[in-house]
């Protein structure tokens, strides 16, 4: 049976302009992760959960990021170390880790698109995989992780002023790439997903996506993506939110 | 068994008050991956349709101050499959088992109704004429009287499973409404469905659902549903199925008081998946300290038929 | 004075576009000792009668979730004694007078209107067809089209003042109610007052409230409040002061995108006497952040006229 | 002006079951309090405030007791020393101790409404008054503040169970009261009040109520009394809650 799980607040880090890193105890859930999955958390004051993806595991704990945007995110932040945070999860179909072959991979991260990736990262280079990164933040005061994906493999971060990394989206710096990689790895805001399905249109893609949740495990129908096979249409929370770049109409 | 908890609706043997509310639980599949169904009164399913339907764009949910906004807008893969893939499945448990039955037309109401009549399985039918989030048909069923007594005599008429008719909330006298159907012939009724609403998401200035208005449900709508309860159980004898913000076995003494005879949960589900079955847990130890032996004592017992305190001077 | 939130409505050159709701504010001598009450659009005054009442037996209030339920009974000292008494004090401040008018018969409405309109002091009235607490009269008046058209008629009669017709949001169709008391000459609208509701005490097992039923307001309802008025708005040309659940100048903005062109603030003050000049000391920045340079601005444009997106399969 | 004030949680004490003692930080309110006012409480996530008495003034400080019966109570009990709380008051009248001259008093109290008469009975003796006081309680484990009411006067203990000093109603031991007492002072539930009213017709008396409150400040008309003067009411947080026996229909 699944169950409503409590973790631990360890570790509260502001790491990065509006952003905050969380580090949760629970073995149970450290144990289950894989890359792409999100933890589903009740907010004090309420109604809906927040999905938050999982950022890393260590041990018997798992990393989350978020960025405070609304008020739910905002009452997040406000928590302290020693509290606990009644989750659902982990959620989701993760990336297709168990699929991938040791090869030269892509992923492509946009602001809280990023996190889920870092795990991923971490995992495919376990695997074998040599693991190119693009990375792109609003600004130089939101990039964040920089250190822990050039630790990895090599990385490219972009600003979209300029003020930190390349300047502009993340689909300017793809031409630089000059290695053959056979796969990419996506997570971002829908433009950018959208605009790096395009421009990979060749290559076999995973994209994880993001919609308004209520329940975020299936039964409530909220988070529908259209899709190309005959059902017409697939719920991200629970047979996302990850899906391969040709299955989902953006 | 608990017989304390026990409790006879038409068609339906409920070991306990307490159901997942139609559009907060699928088919029962996710949930029964948190508890054993079994435990559960009934399981209302999600609405039918006579074919599939994938439902409006999204975003198709909101949150609001103790609630939530939805406009789904009825995706279902259709009646007949629902019947081949998602009764059999929900048939495995020992609860009773109530189809939520949906349509634009008169027609596609009274094919769902067949179907599931014909469904050996199904105990019985949750007419739902108060969905505000289908534009052609529903909203004007369950908002006038005419059109409600109307769509329940014809599915009464194909349905030999006890009907309840599922009110909407957003009408100007909900007592006539429950009078008609009542009169149209069925057998209970199930109140209330959500208040129609809306939000404006301010960054892009544009409603936030896609829908652009949902229905209102969870904690902030109980006071009316109540309100609703209690008018209604004044002037109807058909049992009452409450729903409308219950979180609490607390909530659910107070909707008995108020007139109901068992309760839906929706919107609570989404906060905590075992919310029925621990409301369920806690159900005797609130009667009694309330001082209730049974549910069906507790029952239309916050009514003051008496209402000579009542001046407004 | 900032241009910005100025804005003009019939009979009214508000400096910003803040007031208490009516009955939520007294008179305002109360919270005239937490700030200076010229710092205000306008102060909408506790309903008015024509004689003295005495309102509902206590309990009066009770906590809801994001809400609260009230049944005062239109207590007030009698529109003579108001304008004797509270409108000298009111007219001290450089803001608005707004009358809100009630009664139990459409004689009563007038003489109400007919006694505010002889006073100078008196800038609007806002007709409270609405009061759901109001047994024989209110309660009509506002859930039928032809009866606040007629109540609107009658008042318009006999005042020179603007009238601003306060809906019930306790109706099926809101825009029937709003075109109704528009054809019938309302100057503008308010909306909306609160939906009716109920709390049960568990421990005594009666309704919490003395009268039984009393008027929902506050967060819980601000949804149902921004569909109302964006349905309306795209109905009439009539200003609308919207009110329902406003907390924070961000909330205004959201009224203002359904379609409001003023507001109104009522439970907030309970929980925070400062609620009103907190809020429009934030509402410059919160119109800018959202890229509006004023208030007249931002007016209505949340409002998707274009429905194309509107499909339900 | 009238403000809204922060008041710092210097202490919390639980002192009987359900029952807590809260110290709070404020010099302006203590400066202002009157016995029989009360604070009109903030109490996050609940849309009305929660009106508790004020049991006592110490230099800056002011305490509170309340019995934790609610969601409201039950959260202020949540609460954590060094927190602040959002308060409206002194709110109301409170006792006319200035009108009182040094003679006899009695002071009956029940349950809840023992707090107040705390700080009266602190006051009058202050005033060169002879203190008696009658606390009724529902049994012994309800039972707080004897040893401060006893360091003041005369103090006579009633449970309803007599698990604890007399048993049974605070009218119960009025006739033991010999002392010829001029003005007695009560608060407590309303049958509470109504009974000592009338055992004790002919005393002048001042009866402290309580009602269901929205503002609490005097704006709303939730919270009326009706009364026995020309106007027909009065509001209880702005008029009262302290009234003369006479004035008040219960
Ligand atoms: C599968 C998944 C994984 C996610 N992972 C992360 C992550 O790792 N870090 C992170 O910062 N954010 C992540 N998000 C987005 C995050 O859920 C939202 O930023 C957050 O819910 C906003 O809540 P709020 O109360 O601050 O905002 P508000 O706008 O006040 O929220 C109101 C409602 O809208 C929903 N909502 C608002 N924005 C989004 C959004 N972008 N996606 C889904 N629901 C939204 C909220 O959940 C809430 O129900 C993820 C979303 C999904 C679906
Ligand atoms: C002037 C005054 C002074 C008071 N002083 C004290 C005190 O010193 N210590 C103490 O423990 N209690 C006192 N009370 C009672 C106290 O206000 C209530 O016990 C408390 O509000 C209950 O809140 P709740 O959320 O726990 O209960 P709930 O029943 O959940 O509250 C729901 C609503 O009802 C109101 N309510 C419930 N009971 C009462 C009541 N008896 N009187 C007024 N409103 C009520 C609440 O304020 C809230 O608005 C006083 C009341 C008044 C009017
Ligand atoms: C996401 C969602 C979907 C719903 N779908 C349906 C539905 O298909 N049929 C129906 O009759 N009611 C539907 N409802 C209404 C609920 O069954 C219930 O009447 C309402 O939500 C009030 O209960 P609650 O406050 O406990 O959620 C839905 C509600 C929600 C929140
Ligand atoms: C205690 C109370 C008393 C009210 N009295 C009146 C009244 O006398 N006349 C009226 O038109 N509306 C009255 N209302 C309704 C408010 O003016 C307002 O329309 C409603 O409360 C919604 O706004 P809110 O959610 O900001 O409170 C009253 C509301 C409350 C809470
Ligand atoms: S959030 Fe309910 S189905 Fe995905
Ligand atoms: S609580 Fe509002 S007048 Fe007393």
């Amino acid at each position: 049976m699944k169950k409503v799980r409590l973790m631990h607040v360890s570790k509260i880090t502001p790491i990065a302009t509006d952003t905050i890193e969380l580090v949760l105890n629970n073995a149970e859930v450290a144990q289950l992760a894989i890359p792409g999955q999100f933890l589903h958390i009740a907010v004090p004051g309420h109604t809906l959960r927040r999905p938050i993806s999982i950022a890393n595991v260590n041990g018997d704990t798992v990393t989350i990021l978020f960025k405070t945007i609304g008020s739910g995110t905002k009452a997040l932040a406000s928590i302290n170390e020693g509290d606990v945070l009644d989750v659902l999860g982990p959620n989701g179909n993760g990336f297709p880790i168990d699929t991938i072959k040791p090869s030269i991979v892509l992923l492509i991260g946009g602001g809280i698109g990023v996190p889920p990736l870092y795990y991923l990262a971490k995992t495919l280079k376990r695997k074998g995989c040599q693991v190119i990164s693009v990375l792109g933040f609003q600004t130089k005061d939101y990039v964040f992780y920089e250190k822990q994906f050039k630790a990895i493999g090599k990385t490219y971060i972009v600003t979209d002023d300029g003020s930190y990394g390349h300047k502009g989206l993340v689909t300017d710096v793809l031409d630089d790439i000059t290695e053959p990689f056979e796969t990419y790895f996506s997570c971002g805001p829908l433009p950018m997903l959208k605009a790096v399905r395009d421009y990979l249109s060749v290559t076999p893609g995973y994209l994880s996506l993001e919609e308004r949740m209520g329940c975020g495990i299936g039964a409530c129908y909220a988070c529908v993506i259209p899709t190309n096979d005959k059902n017409g249409y697939k719920k991200i929370c629970q047979q996302g939110p990850v899906f391969k770049s040709e299955v989902v109409k953006l | 068994m608990n017989h304390k908890l026990a409790i006879d609706l038409p068609g339906l043997a409920l070991k306990n008050p307490v159901m997942p509310a139609s559009g907060c639980f699928g088919f029962g599949r996710e949930y029964s991956q948190y508890y054993d169904l079994s435990r559960l009164g009934a399981v209302i399913m999600k609405a039918a349709t006579g074919t599939k339907r994938l439902g409006n764009p999204t975003p198709r949910v909101a949150e609001t101050a103790s609630g939530m906004l939805n406009a789904i807008g009825l995706q279902n893969p259709g009646v007949d499959e629902i019947i081949r893939t998602e009764v059999p499945f929900l048939a495995s448990y020992d609860t009773n088992i109530i189809a939520n039955v949906a349509g634009s037309t008169i027609e596609e109401y009274v094919y769902v109704a067949k179907q599931f009549n014909n469904s050996t399985d199904v105990d019985a039918l949750e007419l739902n004429i108060s969905c505000p989030n289908v534009k052609e048909g529903g909203i004007q069923f369950g908002t006038d009287a005419e059109m409600a007594a109307r769509i329940t005599d014809k599915v009464k008429q194909v349905s030999q499973k006890p009907v309840f008719v599922k009110l909407s909330p957003n009408v100007t006298d909900i007592v006539t409404m429950a009078k008609a159907v009542e009169a149209a012939g069925a057998d209970g009724l199930s109140m209330i469905n959500t208040l129609t609403g809306m939000q404006i998401h301010l960054p892009s200035r544009k409603p936030l659902l896609a829908n652009q208005t949902g229905g209102l449900s969870g904690p902030a709508i109980k006071p009316i549903a109540i309100r609703m309860i209690y008018e209604v159980k004044q002037h109807v004898s058909i049992p009452i199925i409450g729903m409308g913000g219950i979180q609490t076995a607390e909530d659910v003494l107070e909707f008995l008081l108020a007139g109901a005879s068992a309760v839906a949960v929706g919107t609570a589900n989404f906060q905590n998946p075992l919310v029925c079955v621990e409301i369920i847990d806690q159900l005797p130890k609130v009667l009694k300290s309330y001082g209730f032996k049974s549910v069906n004592e507790a029952i239309g017992k916050g009514i003051l038929y008496d209402k000579s305190n009542l001046s407004c001077p």
